[in-house]
Order: structure tokens, then C-alpha cells, then sequence
């Protein structure tokens, strides 16, 4: 069988970036984010992106790394502004905003890779996000209509994968990844662990292989901490 | 004498109960979890996909991978799981999370909530506010009784865009608190703050309320 | 907290059973039932069910039993008829049967758990399942709209499980059991391994506890198989 | 000469490509597996929730908790995956499984299949046909071409209740091969089994077809 093995990040993308394309990046906050693929999209110059994740980085790390250099035109998001760069090409224009609630955005994209055109939630009725939207009664309460999301590209960060694409998420670093993995046309994956096939649990496995096109061994992962909060060791 | 932060979230704490999921928002609520009442045990759910959240970790343990939803770097306990975040808002959205506590902006008599955006200021985002208040049990809300400039928060109606209309339950301000009913029945103001009158409380509360203290 | 750990299906269906009630049970034929629980429905002699299910068991066992007491008055299913008397009961006209589309009957109570009350698939269009139901244009295709699923109760069987109600599906056991447990008001799952909590391998939980109301381990399973089919074991 | 149930399963075992993700259906289907061509991988997906389906089990080792659609016992492979039924047909609905070959009663000129439903029998449901049919990119349909009685099932319309409008991309027959349209620009046939003339074709046939062979 063809091998999604790749060797790095550019060569895992070779082919499928193009100017104006969506891009969904997984991660929240800075957790479990692809950092690899974030700089790899940014060295290969792509530009015109519209960009579905909940969050966009920070200066200079993540996605704030796309801002920079300009190639993003438009974020899907639930929660951005962590960074003053965001802010700047927003209030100046420069940037195109779509806010989505966390929980619609998910389920948006899982609904994308699952086939189903649109769905019915109760978040947001009666609010800014429910103009242009269909509201429907089911049972004596109101819902909104939304739309699933699919995008030309995924990119997801792992923590074990194998060379058939089988990807096993760890702890809080899971959030929008497996859904995203579901609904990119390309899917390509980073891990920190590649491992032979077969070593995976398969009863643990989060993405199967069918929804990964490429998988490469990051070469390096800061894994940044947004806000790192602690306690001190009680003494014994 | 108003109540503090900790009197408020103290106050909120006493909505908890025996075996409850819960969701506590960044701010007031996030202090809720140290005034559990003995006891009581309660598992606390964060958003971004965790069950059984933990304290914070000890200095120099923390873990780029395990973040809560107001990504600060948390703990797991023997009881917790990890799901995905389509998992996490349709454990919330399908009204699995008995109890949410969360910070507002504004508060309406009829239970509308506003606390994500000001107008003219930059906008952040709704994270997963809207989710929460539209899908969980109930929904407590936390906020000083009124602005800084004096303003009242509780109104008869928001003036800020909302979060979620008829989605408030209760609303604990420094003041007192408030059962409000979802269907628009109305707003009771149910305890007053140590040494705070009810004259005290209508004349910085623009909602219209019954009282029953 | 009060504990969720239950001695056996008895205790743990206690309180959560009334005639004209619906139940969810989960399995794919005969593998992954909550074979206890099922018992323990029989033992209890509430009637007038309504059982959702993928399929109906077998004379004599899985949900075969309930059919064989008369408890059963409305099946929804996919496939049905691996025993006699279930045909017998239906073309008799003393149960009444619903046909849903394996996929649509899965993604329906999967939206009953996750608070989607309705959502579109292209499944069954310009079919009988379309009969009655609202059909949409999205993007030049043809959609059903479908409801989601609740119900009184579900009854589930895991692998492995703790007294925090975590549970872990094995293999090709897993099928229905995960989205029934969400789509419960009442859910009492069986384990055939009660594990002390922490035992779980945290990121490989499928069904996190908040779902699950009752918890115990199966006194013995049965775990029959509907068709066996083998290889000869190739001689060295 | 008509082809066999073997020489059908042979034919159909050409559509598959390496690396295609693939559900065989029961009967001639599951025959497909055994003539993969040489250099040729594919995974096999059961949509009761499995990805990499392997061999049936040695004598003695069959294992409840691992069975495919057709409630079989099998076996996995080291690069098999396990997930529930809901995530298994959101594999299969959201487009991700390149090939679907299963069996009909009747297929029409248009791409419609009809395969679950013979009215005044007893109805034993469609299980996953439909969703398969409805979901998966790429639709091959292996049938005889006749019913026992004679009577042709390759029609101009089903007269059987449908799995699916407008599904079918390729049928094979015992006499051939027919390429259809989905969107309704018609049918031609491709291939004909060995000893087998297009009259014959003509003959057992009502549906409406090109001549492409």
C-alpha cells in the first residue's frame, strides 16, 4: 500500500496548500496545536487563507505565526485577541472574523466529517449569532439551524501515531483535533510518537487510519504553556 | 456590607449538591471550588474535554497537555477522563452538567445573561459561554450588583448583546440573591448580604423583583 | 458521593422501571448486550416496552427473552428477525416494529444524548424511510431530516468499568452501547471487569462516568455467539 | 457461459484500488476479499465499527466480542481500529470509504438499487444498506441478471421498494458489465462475459443501455 509516511512536515503538505484554501488547525490555546504544520504553511508562502480553529495563537507562536507574515485573511473561532497582532488586523481590517460558540464549532466540524449538511442546537437562540439563521420549534423550544464545516486541508497534532494513520490523543491536548481529522479533504497529522503498527490499543485508538492522508514525526515540539498556574510542594 | 468575592462564591457554593457535575467559569466562579461544603463531593467538567478536573499542579510538575478552559495548566485526579471537545459540548448541550456557575456583564429579570461582548471595544469571543448557559441544568450566575460608575447590572432588560435569553436560574451579587424564573414569571430576591436593606437593593437594581426574604 | 456501584441488575434497575416505558439496550446482534440486564427487565415483569435496539436477539436469549414474555410492544431497529417468534409476534400484529437505517438509528441517538433534536442525512432519501419526513436542498443535494432519540432508560454492557460509572467497550462489543449511554435518562451499565477507580487509562475512557447513573458487574456472560465461522489451523 | 459467483467476485475485485478503504456486503460480496489482485492493499471496514477486518478465526479462537456486519466471527489485524456504530456510519456517511460492493434484487437504468425489501414478505429490515448506499463514494452492485423465474432485474425502474435513488455507479451481472450515470444520463454496457452476445444481454434485460463493449 502506498505509505502516508512522510518525513516532514513540508513533504507531508507537498501538494495540497493553495492560495484562498481553508485550512482547520486543531488545538486549544496553545495546547495540542500542530506546530510543525503551522510552520511549514507558513514557509511555503500560501496565502489568502481562511483559517477554522478556536483560537488564533499568540505573538509570535501557533497560528499568531500566520498573522504575522499576513497569509491569513479570514478565522472561524470561538475565542481569539490573545495576541495585540490580532487585534491590529482586525480593527484595521485586515482580518476577517466568523465567531462561532465552542460547542457549535465542534460540532459544526464533526457534523462536516459525518456527512450531515446542517443541525439543530438551542446555543445561541436569541442571540448575535442566530441572525440569518433558521430558528425552529421542536417539542415547545426554540433552535437554531447550522451548517456542518469541511475544509480543504486539516492539520492535527497527535501524541502516538502509526504509519496507517492511527492517531491516539493525549489528555486535554484532544479537543478540535479527531473532529477535524473527520473533515479536511487532505488530513495530515503530526505526532511526537510514531510507533509501529500494531502497537497502538486498538480499542484506544481516537482517529483511525481512514481519515489520515500524511503522518510525519514532528522534529521538535515546544509545547508552549499559555498560563502556567501552580501550587507550591507542600512540605512534608 | 456587601458580600466579597469569597462571600459570593461561598454563597454560590451552597448550590451544590451530593454527586453533581459541574461547570465552573473563569473569575468568581473558579473560586467556588474552595468553599465545597463538607461532605459533598463534586466532579468538575472543563469544556475544552475533561471530566474530574484537579487541583493546580506543584510547582515545576505542570503539564503542557492538560490545560483547563481558561488554559491554565490543572491536575487529573484517579476519577477523571478525557474526550474530545465535540464530545465535551454534547455532554453540556445534552444536559448532562447538572450546574453551571459563571461570571455576567448584565442580568435581566426574565434571566437573560450578557457576558461576552461590549460594543465598540474588541471582541474576544463567546467561547463556550453560549453553550453552557443553553445547555445546562441550571445556570448560576456571579456578578457585582452593579458597574463601577454605579450603573445596575440587574435590568429589566440587557442593553449589552446577550449570551442567552431566559437562561439564568439564580444570580448571586454582593448585594443578594435573586431565583429568577426561565419562563418570565419573574425575579424574587430570595437573601439579602449581611447589613444590605431591600432599599438598598432596589435603588441599584433596575429589574423588577418581588421580595421574599 | 453517593456510590453508583450496585450489587447486580436488580439493584441497579431499581426505581428506574415502569410499564409503557422506553428502553434503549445496546448491542450489534448478539454481541455487547447487557445480558444481566436484560434478565433482570424480564425478572421484573414491566410490560407495554418500547425497546430501541439495532437488533432483537435470538429465541431464547439476548432480548428474545422479553419478546418471549409479551413485554415488548414496539421495537426500533435495523435488522430484526433472527428468531421465529419475532416474526410470529409482528405478522400476529402483537408488536409493533420501526426500521431505521443502521446509520440513521446510531446518529439519532447519538443526537438524542448531545441535545440535537434534529439533523439532516442523505440516507434514505427517495425511500419509504422518507415517507412523513421533511426532505432539503443543501447545495444541490437531497437531505431527511431526522430526529434525535432519548429514552427512560439505557441499559449498556462494558469490558471494564469503575464505581465513577467510566467504562471501557472492547472490541466490536463497543457498536451501540457508547451513544445509548448519553441518551438515557436513566443509564445502568454492566461490566464484566469492575476496576478500582484509576485503574482506567484515562484518555481510553470511552464513556465517561457523568452518564452512567447505576454500575455493576455482571454476575456471568453467557457472550454467545450467532454465527460461528472459523478457519482450519494451517498444520507447519 | 456465464460468468460464476466466483468469475463476479473476480470482476469486482478490479474496481479496488491500493489503499481504498472498502465494505463488502454479504453473499458474492464477501467472495470479493478472495481475489485482491497481487500488489494491491486494501482495508476492509465492518460497519458495526471496525476498520481492518481480518480472516475468519482458527478453529477454537473465535472471540464474541469480534464480529463483522453479517454477525461473523473474524479476526483483527495490527492495523486494525475499533470505534462505535455512530462513528462508524459518520465514516461511512461523510464519504470516507472509497468503495461499496454489496448485492441487489433490482437495479434500474438510473442508478437506483433495490436490495432490502420483497412486500408481503417478512421485512427483516435494511440494517446498514442504506446508509451505505447513500454515503460511500464509489456504488458496485453484483447480481445475477435474472431472477430464477426469469424474469429480468435490471429494469427501467425498481418495482421493489428502493435502498436508494440514483446509487449504483457499476452492476455486475453473470452476462457483464454496465457502467451507470448517477445523475440519470443513462447506462452502457461495458463487458460481456465470456460466450455471452449482446442480443442475450438485450433480451434478459428491460433497462434501456449503450453499447460500449
Amino acid at each position: 500500500m502506498a505509505s502516508k509516511l512522510r518525513d516532514d512536515a513540508a513533504a507531508a503538505l507537498t501538494g495540497a496548500l493553495f492560495d484562498g484554501m481553508t485550512i482547520m488547525s486543531g488545538g486549544f490555546g496553545l495546547c495540542g496545536i500542530p506546530e510543525n504544520l503551522i510552520a511549514a504553511i507558513r514557509d511555503s508562502g500560501v496565502r489568502g487563507l481562511t483559517v477554522i480553529s478556536n483560537n488564533c495563537g499568540v505573538d509570535g507562536f501557533g497560528l499568531g505565526l500566520l498573522l504575522a507574515t499576513g497569509q491569513i485573511d479570514k478565522m472561524i473561532s470561538s475565542y481569539v485577541g490573545e495576541n495585540k497582532l490580532f487585534e491590529q488586523l482586525y480593527l484595521s481590517g485586515r482580518l476577517q472574523l466568523e465567531f462561532n460558540p465552542q460547542g457549535t464549532l465542534a460540532e459544526r466540524i464533526r457534523a462536516g466529517g459525518a456527512g450531515i449538511p446542517a443541525f439543530f442546537t438551542r446555543t445561541g437562540v436569541g442571540t448575535l449569532v442566530a441572525e440569518g439563521k433558521e430558528v425552529r420549534d421542536f417539542d415547545g423550544e426554540l433552535y437554531l439551524m447550522e451548517r456542518g464545516l469541511t475544509a480543504d486541508l486539516a492539520i492535527v497534532k497527535a501524541w502516538k501515531g502509526d504509519a496507517e494513520g492511527n492517531l491516539i490523543y493525549r489528555k486535554t491536548a484532544r479537543n478540535f483535533n479527531p473532529m477535524m481529522a473527520t473533515a479536511g479533504r487532505v488530513t495530515v497529522a503530526e505526532v511526537e510518537h510514531l510507533v509501529p503498527v500494531g502497537d497502538l490499543d486498538k480499542d484506544a485508538i481516537h482517529t483511525p487510519g481512514i481519515f489520515v492522508d500524511a503522518v510525519f514525526q514532528g522534529a521538535r515540539f515546544e509545547k508552549r504553556i499559555e498560563q502556567l498556574t501552580t501550587r507550591p510542594k507542600e512540605v512534608a | 456590607m456587601a458580600w466579597t468575592r469569597n462571600d459570593m462564591a461561598a454563597r454560590a457554593a451552597k448550590e451544590l449538591r451530593d454527586g453533581f457535575y459541574v461547570n465552573l467559569g473563569i473569575g468568581i466562579p473558579t473560586l467556588v471550588a474552595n468553599h465545597i461544603p463538607p461532605g459533598i463531593s463534586v466532579t468538575l467538567q472543563s469544556e475544552n474535554g475533561m471530566l474530574g478536573m484537579g487541583p493546580f499542579p506543584y510547582e515545576g510538575e505542570a503539564d503542557p497537555d492538560l490545560i483547563n478552559a481558561g488554559k491554565q495548566t490543572i491536575t487529573e485526579l484517579d476519577s477523571s477522563s478525557y474526550f474530545s471537545s465535540a464530545d465535551s459540548f454534547a455532554m453540556i448541550r445534552g444536559g448532562h452538567i447538572a450546574l453551571s456557575i459563571l461570571g455576567g456583564m448584565q442580568v435581566s429579570q426574565t434571566g437573560d445573561l450578557a457576558n461576552w461582548m461590549v460594543p465598540g471595544k474588541m471582541v474576544k469571543g463567546m467561547g463556550g459561554a453560549m453553550d453552557l448557559v443553553a445547555g445546562v441544568r441550571r445556570v448560576v450566575v456571579v456578578m457585582d450588583h452593579v458597574e463601577k460608575s454605579g450603573a445596575p447590572k440587574f435590568l429589566g432588560a440587557c442593553n449589552l448583546p446577550l449570551t442567552g435569553a431566559g437562561v439564568v436560574d439564580l444570580l448571586i451579587t454582593d448585594l443578594g440573591v435573586f431565583e429568577i424564573d426561565r419562563k418570565g414569571s419573574g425575579a424574587r430576591l430570595t437573601e439579602l448580604a449581611t447589613g444590605v436593606t431591600v432599599e438598598e437593593v432596589r435603588s441599584k437594581t433596575e429589574a423588577a423583583f418581588d421580595i421574599a426574604v
